[in-house]
């Protein structure tokens, strides 16, 4: 070959280093607000984990301190028949966000492989999406009351009975996204290049889709821990001694005006989880947005 | 010996639809109409003619991205059409294409040396390092800085982006490589290395291009044959001397005497073609070129004209050959 | 849509009317809309007596054999046609299969014939001390009188006919189920003479349409009760309560005069409840004040009721009652051998008492050493559940928690929880020959004394063997607006001589 | 002379990421008349395509910055000029024609619609109106069956449509300045002939400028007024057509001038090459950027950067060997 | 394309008798009996069981699906179990409410979501960005009894614009149904808001770096016009798709919104009936249900192709 190319070590040295890990570890450094998200995320998922150590009996009734609003040895208040507030919300978060990321997580695994599978092929779109279109219409709570008569209740029913019916529509999101991606050159290229069926989804296709996928996800890991509740109150849920946020506000309903703190803490809890996950969702789009990416800067130096 | 490219009687059409969901009804493209030619190993063959007279539908068909509606495609003595499944995905590991938009054709969530590399992993080629060794190596042959590597194509000029096409085509080393437009974007000392190199891998490793131009200049350096196409047909092939000395066909001549000076002073009015395009939806009767042909008679607007072999080796579709047959000096006078 | 005139009585009701049939379910929904579209032979009077509602007069025998019966007259259907005897004779003999009282005075009837257009002849085979307590009977199943053609459906069969003689006509066409019933006065309904008493005496419809507008949701219906789009709001939850307190506009009265008792239901078939030593641990684990103190904390709203018997019943005692003790109970589980079957709590979530009820049983029963398996579900599939008499490992269940009416514990007759007729008894079946000896007696005692006597004595046995156990009386409270006059004190909340102001 | 229509003062672009900033294009001036045609030549990825963003203002704020001396258009700092100003002269006095004809056109509008939507736009014609014009000018740059090509969408073109399509766009209303950057890539050479041939009309007719960026000599020299040539980043010649080829100054312009002509001749077997590659931005710190690929290097080069010299009228250049006699080429 | 809206029409057939076999298999597993509720508490089992008989519910599940299937082609569903009210007409008085709040709530959510969704992505840093993303949080957290419970606080009981509960029946003027419906119309579009605006951000951001919005620029158009015509489009699919999905779950009713404004619509119907297990309404509930998915996945599958060409089946 004629061609010699300028060896140019400085430059490729910098590119070298420059792994998927080391540039998350920069982005990360740059970014205050993914430090605070996944630090609020990471601080529920401890509360959590450890509440057993953290928080009292959470069972514990007390009807003559009924209602009590917070104060100082009761710093969450009292529900309705004594219960500390406090104790449930944190072993509320078990339950809330064990379901929520159970749901959230099982949605978009099975939502997004059918998805692309029908976007892909045309005969699995006939086959599947029509499936699919039963299945959406089945409602939670028959699907939750007749799981529970079969099987018993246990937190695989409830993310069963919650996820069925929302997996229809992940995957008519995802399915959405692939019609459109899979017209585009880039495509058609990683076809000529031999690329499998499952790269190309995955590698190709699946990326592009990715940011409706993440709303659509965080939306059904929000909306998994209030559907527990209702679960719960139709005996799919957890049993009624064991608190979780979405019981809680289903309970401190009735009590709006009257002590609204029984509903405000697990909704903020609820809120501040769904606000960190939201943000990590945009800030990981940002990372993997190429106009933006900081690849860029691999010629910096 | 089997050519490495086998094209018989291709055809495509494109119906479009016209309205939502073809409500006003379907529009006829017929975009590529009756096409043979045969590309030998270590040959090129350039394709050259009109704008939108099909050239690319055919090398998306010759790499099985288009499902042609009559004829066949042989690749290494392998009907092509005919693959399907995991065969098909191993054969496409033979034909590889540079595509005519350098940038559409590259994901832009990838970086460089992954789009380079993905022909590599998908027919499983070399173990990673010697992958990465491959990938760097391509970027040196097409003269991108390795500090290009981890780049996305967002952050590439245009010139830049091609060379990464070219270089994601050859890193397979397959049997044949569509070559579509594949130097046009490249200033004229890159396109030089780049031509060089392809003739270099050509000797080295016996691959075939069908080779997808507008650049006359860059077609007669490189190709071996030639094939010039208008409206979906052929309508003149030869070798390349033969056609560049001798071209038979008026359209063959008018895109001759149209390459642009190669100094301003040599600057003129060129004798533009005049006329109509036809409609590739509306082709008239008889030959396709008639509207514009400065020859045309009526049978032209009756019968459409056979290729006939002018000389070894160089046939042309026109009515009036004999009559038509010049002796320009080729390209510049 | 009501004319601009009509006066329009808009009710928040505690239940949805699901359907309208009054004989074939017990559901209290149905019967108060019986109340408003059928009238009765015998209605119960603010002070608990029985008064004649639909009859000019009546008579029984000396031997009290025979009762004479004679309509008033004038009495019509809302479709016009008269009331007449054969439709009395239909109506209860419908009733008398579905109804507890009904079922044993059916039993002792020899005959039920109707004599003329006005006069019904009942004869019973012997005397019996409560035939006016069943015809008269304020909670369901109420002996309505419907006409002979509706009453002709067979018992298991609802019927889908409102037709009645009562003060209102229900308009099937404006009939919503799960959100709105339209009742409108019905004009041709004639009033007795006497002044207006609980159930009793003179009934007229002061407006012209009362529509039942079932809002599920309490917080909804208090609202909607202070922004005046309701007049009536029927079972406010307590709590609420303190926050109506300082509206002028807005009062609130008892919804009726009996109140409710709450009722701890075991299952006697299966272990652990079918050991009687357990049950005894229960009798001293049920503190009463404390199970109501969770769910209401104003004292006038509950009360702690040592009786099987409503506080406010005539058969009211507390003998054989013993006083709360948790050790007690401990020890006695100890003793009974408990060998740590879990306690299925078929545990009905839906707001209100049985939830919060069934939440502190479940902790006491823990705090006395037995293992509780509370498992939560809606109403629906808890009366599904407590039909099954399997082993709770089998599906089956061990306790629930209700909350009838007072009118079904006022007596031993009619005593829902006392029933200890095994395989016939109210789920949990329990099981006992003396008290059912008991209560025959009791129904066939025509002396008060003696009844009260005989009532005392179920009581006494009851204790021992423990069918069930009252876990406190509540109260019911309905708030309307202040312009709402004329609401009748009655053992159920009807709407007749409630006038707008 | 009259002042000229465009006028780039020193215009740098660099790249601003997380590590500081980056010049691309570096310390850039030239001028344009209105009705001239000036090309822009040089190496693949020299930042000419950054240059015509910067000029219409489209560069990607969030990561390039365009800082200098300033782009006057008809007297106006574009550079500071706010964002309704440029919207307003973008598309009518001011039209691009982007490098990338496929992406550059929406696929989900009929590309009749993407034409006739400029004109509405700026002239606040009828849409049929807008349309029918639309229709004309694909008609103009050749589309056979304009009519009822108006209502394709851009997949159901060929590349060289497509092209044809932006430059119709671009074209429109007749802007004073059209920046094309290699506008007839994909088109051939009668096709190519007649839109350049188009241009030119355009520039008589109307006194339309005209930044030409192309790789095609033979463009340059049908089409060019003056020549700027540019490597990694930084003009290196300036001057007019005829004797830049005539008398190509800079060693890397006389590279390219070779290359091109070689190809010309028939029978030959290998072209010529200029050695080497453009180095990375980062390194172009001291020195002339060109002299790692010079044959003609002294030791001078690898120290100081030569700066635009004149070398005629007209005509600079930026090298060490200015003064040196050039050779003819054969 | 013809041939392909027939194909899913008939492919409705099949889909459709999954749903109802599979729902009847599932009302079958589902314990408690409608006979029981109906007796009451206070009710004995041998009454149940009569109950249970006069209803046919003693049959074998197999003979009352066949049964109740060729009633059903027949255009029969059957009565009510409980208030013995044919199914059709129990289910024509509560399809208004839900169509008309289904129609508002997506029209409410639409025309606000989409345009700050825009805006969001268009000033990612922006305050209408910040704000939206704030929104979108209370939005997907906050239940929607406590959205509800705040604007009849506010809207109601407060300013006494809106009433605070009921539903004002189209015969009685549409003013009045729509007065009726603004707040709970409001209070489920929170939700759908966030979710519309939010998938329309992602959308509309995967868009904005594309040439051709470059190019949009480049003709000078107005920055409304970029977004609504060349990046809105283009974005559209996924955001067709999430209004699509919104709104067929809007017409499968809002259990809660219609619980707590008191409307009587198709959510809480499904809701009572699968509560009180009345099977004839739940099957036909949930058949309606499966036709209107059908029937909306195939409106969102073609208004794809509508603004995406290259889109094909
Ligand atoms: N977003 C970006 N991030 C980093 N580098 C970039 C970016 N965009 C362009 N570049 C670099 O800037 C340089 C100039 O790019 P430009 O597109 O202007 O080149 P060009 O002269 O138009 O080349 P070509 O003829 O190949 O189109 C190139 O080296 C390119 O790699
Ligand atoms: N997907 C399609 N739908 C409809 N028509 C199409 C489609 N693809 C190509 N065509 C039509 O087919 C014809 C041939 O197009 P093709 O892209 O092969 O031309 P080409 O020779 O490559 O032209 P160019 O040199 O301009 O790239 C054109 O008329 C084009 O409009
Ligand atoms: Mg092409
Ligand atoms: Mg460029």
């Amino acid at each position: 070959m004629a061609i010699t190319v300028s060896s140019d070590s400085t430059g490729r040295g910098l590119a070298r280093g420059r792994s998927l890990a080391a540039r998350t570890v920069r982005f990360v450094a740059h970014r205050p607000v993914l430090a605070v998200s996944s630090g609020i995320l990471l601080l529920f998922v401890a509360v959590a984990l450890l509440s057993p150590w953290l928080a009292g009996d959470p069972g514990t009734l007390n009807p003559p301190r009924r209602l009590k609003p917070p104060s100082a040895t009761q710093w969450f208040g009292t529900d309705h028949v004594g219960r500390s507030v406090f104790d449930r919300t944190l072993w509320g978060a078990r339950i809330s966000l064990g379901v929520g990321f159970a749901v959230a997580i099982t949605t978009t695994v099975v939502g997004v492989l059918v998805g692309i599978v029908a976007g892909y092929f045309r005969l699995a779109d006939t086959v599947i999406m029509r499936a699919m279109d039963a299945v959406m219409a089945i409602p939670a709570i028959l699907l939750a009351i007749a799981l529970v008569a079969l099987v018993g209740s246990s937190p695989l029913v409830i993310v069963t009975a919650i996820s069925v019916p929302e997996i229809p529509r992940m995957a008519r999101m995802v399915r959405a996204s692939v019609l459109v991606l899979r017209e585009q050159a880039y495509v058609e290229a990683a076809i000529t290049c031999g690329g499998r069926v499952h790269s190309i989804l995955l590698r190709h296709i699946l990326p592009g889709a990715a940011g409706p996928i993440l709303v659509q996800a965080t939306y059904v890991f929000a909306s998994a821990m209030i559907l527990e509740a209702i679960l719960s109150f139709l005996g799919a849920g957890t049993p009624p001694n064991v608190p979780s946020w979405g019981n809680m506000m289903a309970e401190g309903r009735q009590y709006l005006q009257l002590a609204p703190w029984i509903l405000g803490f697990p909704a903020l809890g609820l809120a501040l989880v769904v606000l960190s996950v939201n943000l990590l969702g945009d800030v990981w789009r940002d990372m993997l947005d190429p106009s933006l990416a900081p690849s860029a800067a691999g010629v910096t130096r | 010996m089997t050519p490495a490219l086998e094209v018989a009687h291709l055809s495509k059409t494109f119906a479009a639809r016209r309205g939502p969901f073809g409500l006003l009804g379907r529009r006829v493209v017929r975009a590529v109409e009756d096409v043979s030619f045969t590309v030998e190993a270590s040959r090129t063959l350039a394709l050259v003619g009109e704008s939108g007279c099909g050239k690319t539908t055919i090398g998306r068909m010759v790499v099985r991205l288009a499902i042609p509606n009559a004829g066949s495609i042989t690749v290494e003595g392998e009907d092509f059409t005919r693959l399907s499944g995991e065969a098909l995905r191993r054969k496409r590991q033979r034909v590889q294409m540079v595509f005519q938009d350098p940038f559409a054709c590259l994901n832009a969530r990838m970086t460089a040396e992954a789009i380079v590399a993905e022909p590599l992993v998908n027919f499983g080629l070399g173990d990673a390092a010697t992958r990465r060794r491959r990938v760097r190596q391509l970027f040196d042959q097409v003269g991108l800085p390795q500090t290009f590597l981890d780049r996305l194509p967002h952050h590439m000029s245009g010139g830049q982006r091609q060379r990464l096409g070219i270089a994601r085509a050859l890193a397979a080393k397959p049997a044949v490589i569509v070559a579509d437009e594949a130097v046009a974007a490249l200033d004229v000392s890159i396109r030089s290395q780049i031509l060089n190199l392809l003739k270099d891998l050509q000797r080295e490793t016996g691959v075939a291009y069908l080779f997808i131009s507008h650049d006359l200049s860059v077609v007669r350096y490189l190709a071996d044959e030639i094939a010039v196409m208008y409206l979906g047909r052929i309508v003149e092939k030869g070798p390349v001397r033969s056609v560049f000395d001798t071209p038979a066909h008026p359209y063959t001549q008018a895109l001759i005497g149209a390459i642009p000076a190669s100094h301003p002073r040599e600057r003129r009015r060129r004798a533009l073609l005049d006329g109509e395009v036809p409609s590739a939806a509306a082709l008239p009767i008889g030959c396709p070129f008639r509207t514009r042909c400065p020859l045309a008679t009526d049978i032209c607007s009756r019968e459409p004209p056979p290729l006939v072999t002018v000389r070894h080796g160089h046939a042309a579709a026109c009515h009036h050959i004999h009559a038509n047959e010049m002796t320009t000096g080729g390209t510049t006078t | 849509a009501p004319a601009a005139a009509e006066s329009v009585l808009r009710v928040r009701p505690f239940g949805d009317l699901k359907q309208i049939d009054p004989v074939i379910t017990s559901d209290y929904m149905v019967r108060n809309h019986g109340y408003m579209v059928y009238d009765t032979l015998f209605a119960l009077d603010e002070v608990m007596q029985i008064k004649p509602q639909m009859l000019e007069r009546w008579q029984v025998s000396p031997d009290g054999l025979v009762y004479t019966f004679v309509l008033r007259d004038k009495l019509a259907f809302h479709n016009g046609t008269p009331v007449t005897a054969a439709d009395v004779v239909a109506s209860l003999e419908r009733w008398g299969k579905r109804d507890g009282l009904g079922q044993q005075l059916m039993a002792l009837t020899k005959s039920l014939t109707a004599n003329d257009d006005r006069t019904v002849t009942l004869a019973l085979t012997q005397p019996w001390g409560l035939v006016l307590e069943a015809l008269g009977k304020p909670s369901s199943n109420v002996p309505f009188i419907m006409p002979a053609g509706i009453a002709k459906t067979p018992a298991d069969t609802a019927i889908t006919d409102a037709t009645g003689s009562g003060p209102f006509i229900m308009k099937r066409e404006e009939w919503v189920p799960g959100s709105k019933v339209v009742y409108v006065r019905n004009p041709n309904y004639v009033p007795r003479g006497e002044p207006p008493s609980g159930l009793a005496g003179g009934k007229t419809a002061k407006v012209d349409r009362v529509e039942w507008r079932y809002i599920p949701d309490a917080q909804t219906a208090l609202n909607a009760l202070q922004a005046g789009e309701i007049d009536i709001f029927e079972e406010v939850p307590p709590d609420f309560l303190p926050m109506l307190k300082g509206n002028a506009k807005i009062r609130t009265a008892p919804q009726d005069t009996m109140g409710m008792q709450m009722v701890f239901r075991m299952n006697t078939l299966v272990p652990p409840f079918n050991n009687p030593k357990v049950r005894q641990a229960i009798r001293y684990m049920i503190d009463q004040e404390m199970f109501a103190q969770a769910y209401v904390m104003d004292p006038t709203l509950y009360k702690n009721c040592p009786s099987f018997y409503m506080c406010s019943s005539p058969y009211f005692t507390d003998a054989g009652w013993v006083k709360p003790d948790l050790a007690k109970a401990k020890k006695l589980i100890v003793e009974s051998g408990y060998d740590g079957t879990p306690v299925v709590v078929l545990h009905a979530t839906e707001s209100g008492p049985t939830n919060t009820f069934s939440l502190v049983a479940e902790q006491l029963m823990r705090d006395i050493g037995l293992k509780v398996e509370p498992q939560a579900m809606d109403w629906g599939t808890l009366v599904g559940r407590r039909a099954s008499k399997a082993t709770v490992d089998k599906g089956g269940w061990s306790l629930f928690m209700s909350g009838p009416t007072g009118a079904d514990m006022m007596d031993p007759a009619g005593h829902l929880g006392l029933r200890s007729n095994c395989d016939k008894a109210w789920f949990g079946w329990p099981c006992d020959e003396e008290i059912e000896k008991l209560r025959a007696e009791f129904s066939l005692a025509t002396d008060l004394q003696k009844k009260k006597e005989l009532a005392k004595a179920i009581q006494l046995r009851a204790v021992e063997v423990g069918p069930y156990w009252p876990a406190a009386q509540l109260y019911l409270v309905r708030a309307m607006r202040s312009n709402v006059e004329g609401a009748p004190k009655a053992a159920v909340p009807v709407y007749w001589n409630i006038s707008l102001k | 002379m009259t002042a000229p229509l465009l006028k780039v003062e020193d215009l740098t672009i660099s790249l601003a990421s997380d590590g500081g900033s980056l010049p691309l294009v570096k310390s850039l001036s030239f001028e344009i008349a209105a009705g001239e045609t000036l090309c822009l030549v040089g190496e693949s990825g020299c930042g000419k395509s950054l240059t015509a963003l910067a000029i219409i203002g489209l560069l990607n704020r969030r990561i390039m910055r365009a800082s200098g001396g300033g782009i006057f258009f008809e007297g106006r700092d574009l550079l500071s000029a706010d964002a309704e100003a440029m919207r307003r002269l973008r598309g009518d006095r001011l039209a691009m024609v982007f490098q990338e004809p496929m992406t550059s056109l929406n696929p989900v509008q009929q590309v009749g619609r993407q034409i006739s939507e400029v004109i509405v736009e700026h002239r606040g014609t009828s849409e049929r109106e807008a349309e029918r014009e639309a229709v004309r000018l694909l008609d103009l740059v050749r589309i056979p069956d304009a009519a009822r090509r108006a209502r394709d969408f851009p997949h159901q073109l060929s590349g060289g449509m497509r092209q044809r399509v932006m430059i119709a766009m671009a074209l429109a209303l007749r802007p004073a300045l059209l920046i094309a950057d290699e506008p007839t890539t994909a088109l051939d050479v009668t096709i190519q002939a007649q839109v350049l041939a188009l241009m030119d009309e355009l520039r008589r007719e109307f006194g339309t400028a005209l930044l030409l960026i192309t790789h095609d000599l033979g463009v340059v020299a049908e089409m060019a007024d003056r020549v700027l040539v540019l490597y990694a980043g930084r003009a290196v010649e300036e001057a007019p057509v005829e004797q830049l080829f005539d008398q190509p100054t800079h060693p890397y312009t006389r590279g390219l001038l070779d290359a091109i002509r070689q190809l010309l001749k028939p029978d030959i077997e290998r072209l010529a090459e200029i050695p080497g590659t453009v180095p990375v931005p980062a390194k172009l710190d001291r020195g002339c950027s060109f002299a790692e690929r010079c044959g003609l290097a002294m030791p001078i080069c690898g120290e100081k950067r030569p700066v635009l010299g004149p070398r005629g009228s007209r005509h600079s250049a930026a090298c060490w060997l200015g003064h040196l006699p050039v050779e003819q080429p054969a | 394309m013809i041939a392909y809206v027939l194909g899913r029409l008939l492919a409705a057939i099949p889909v459709l008798s999954a749903v109802a076999a599979f729902v009847f298999l599932l009302l079958s597993l589902v314990p408690g009996d409608p006979a029981v509720v109906i007796a009451g508490d206070l009710a004995t089992p041998e009454q149940v069981e009569a109950i249970r008989r006069s209803l046919a519910l003693d049959r074998p599940l197999v003979e009352r699906f066949v049964t109740w299937l060729g009633h059903m082609l027949t255009g029969d569903f059957g009565n009510s179990l409980f208030s013995g009210i044919a199914v059709s007409e129990l289910i024509v008085q509560r399809i208004e409410p839900t169509l008309v709040l289904a129609l508002m709530t997506i029209v409410i959510a639409v025309t606000v979501a989409v345009p700050l969704g825009l805006v969001s992505a268009y000033h990612p840093t922006g305050i209408v960005a910040r704000l939206t993303m704030a929104g979108a949080v209370l939005g997907f957290s906050l239940p929607v009894f406590v959205v509800a419970f705040g604007l009849v606080y506010v809207f109601a009981l407060g300013l006494g614009w809106f009433p605070v509960q009921s539903y004002v029946p189209l015969s009685e003027g549409l003013a009045g149904t729509l007065h009726s419906l603004v707040l709970p119309a409001v209070a489920v579009s929170f939700l759908y808001i966030a979710l519309i605006a939010r998938v329309t951000r992602a959308a509309v951001l995967e868009v904005l770096r594309e040439d051709y919005v470059r190019t949009a620029h480049a003709k000078g158009l107005a920055a409304r016009l970029i977004l609504t015509r060349h990046v809105l489009r283009n974005a559209a699919v996924p955001v067709i798709t999430i209004i699509g999905i919104g709104f067929a779950a809007l017409l499968g009713g809002v259990v809660v919104t219609e619980t707590v404004f008191s409307i009587p619509g198709l959510g809480r119907l499904t809701a009572d009936s699968i509560l009180r297990r009345d099977y004839p309404v739940v099957q036909a509930l949930i058949l309606l249900f499966s036709t209107v998915y059908v029937a909306v996945n195939l409106a969102v599958d073609i208004a794809y192709v509508l603004v995406d060409p290259r889109i094909r089946y």
